[in-house]
């Protein structure tokens, strides 16, 4: 599978880029949460949510192949 | 994602929203002779001190389009739940210095109860559900994260 | 009447409330940079239709000597009830045409809730207690007196 | 006992005027309501209240010479 993943905030302090393409097993929300924290281990320390295609989706469901992630921190609009 | 028909309106402007925007919004709303009521929400940027730093600006970041889908979601659920004649909601991207405006919510309604439950719903939406990110620039060039709460 | 030491501000404007007021009060208020959030709220004269006639404009006046009374009254209530940075009302007296401003409520707080709350006060407590007539001018020239729900 | 008494909005149409000196017995806001009826009969169609001073006091109180008192018809602010 291949993903398409943006970073946001802070998140790219950990990342030190906003975009990257990940080829990995076909995965869950969950899978992708563990694969990132194994490859960012100081995300470990930080708060996110892992949105799929622009929607927040049950972290046990399958991600297709070339799905939109994001890794996003706390919202701070307004 | 069910693909909508209407087109979305742009949120986002770069930098500070201006009072002189705002007042050409209330100005293009006086041919709309059914208001009877507007209710206007701003955010405006706070010079905080944090652990003896004063905030001087935040730099605004957002998903843009995700932010752009809540954003049109959000309008949607206002339009069913109250009865508006029209909404507008703008918000700041890029640097927006303490005492600048960076959100502008702009409810109207032919009376008042609407058109300020429609404006505080706007806006509690947006902060829980909109993907916009804050950094909050001290003097000596740190920074922090801003959360909402 | 107890004489109140602090001087009473002046609320009432002669005819519409122009959106460069609004935009010029928002304006003074980026110096207070301990302000997070500001809810404006602005009547605006509607034109309805009565027995199949339209209003035209509203013609308003006032006991004014009470009518500032009372506005300070609330003013003060706001300040005890509420954490707010500053807050202004306006209201105009004498003609005020369909789709034109006749009330300008604005409150400011750190936090939003404080600002929504008060400004929300404020325009319940105006519409009660302040002594202001209006007159619905139609356009034959006949007229009916307005009355607050 | 001498009054000013102001009228307002509506009243002024009943009363043709916006202003005048009353002089009448010592009066309560009861009494002077009744007095009003009584020289523009036509204001008992018209919801009014009354206010001493700027105030609205019970309407069984004496009202001191020499006060201001306003006939107020409903409020329309805003």
């Amino acid at each position: 599978m291949t993903y398409s993943i943006y970073y946001f905030g802070k998140i790219t302090e950990h990342t030190n880029c906003n975009y990257e393409r990940l080829n990995c097993e076909l995965s869950t929300v969950k899978g992708m949460k563990e694969a990132l924290l194994k490859k960012y281990p100081t995300l470990r320390n930080e708060t996110f949510k892992i949105a799929v295609n622009k929607n927040f989706i049950d972290e046990e469901i399958l991600i297709a192949n070339d799905s939109e992630i994001a890794v996003l921190p706390p919202f701070a609009g307004g | 994602m069910i693909k909508k028909d209407k087109p979305k309106k742009k949120v986002f402007v770069e930098g500070p929203i201006l009072p002189e925007k705002i007042a050409n919004s209330i100005a293009h709303h006086q041919v709309k002779t059914n208001i009877g009521a507007h209710d206007i929400f701003l955010g405006q940027v706070r010079a905080d001190e944090i652990d003896g730093k004063i905030v001087q600006a935040i730099d605004y970041s957002a998903y843009e389009d995700m932010a752009e889908e809540k954003f049109h979601e959000i309008r949607e659920a206002a339009f069913d739940k109250f009865e508006l004649t029209c909404l507008h909601i703008y918000h700041s991207k890029g640097i927006v210095k303490s005492g600048e405006i960076c959100l502008f919510v702009f409810t109207s309604s032919k009376h008042r109860n609407m058109a300020m439950d429609a404006c505080r719903f706007l806006v509690e939406e947006i902060k829980a559900k909109v993907p916009i990110f804050g950094k909050e620039l001290f003097e000596d060039d740190s920074h922090q994260w801003k959360v909402n709460k």
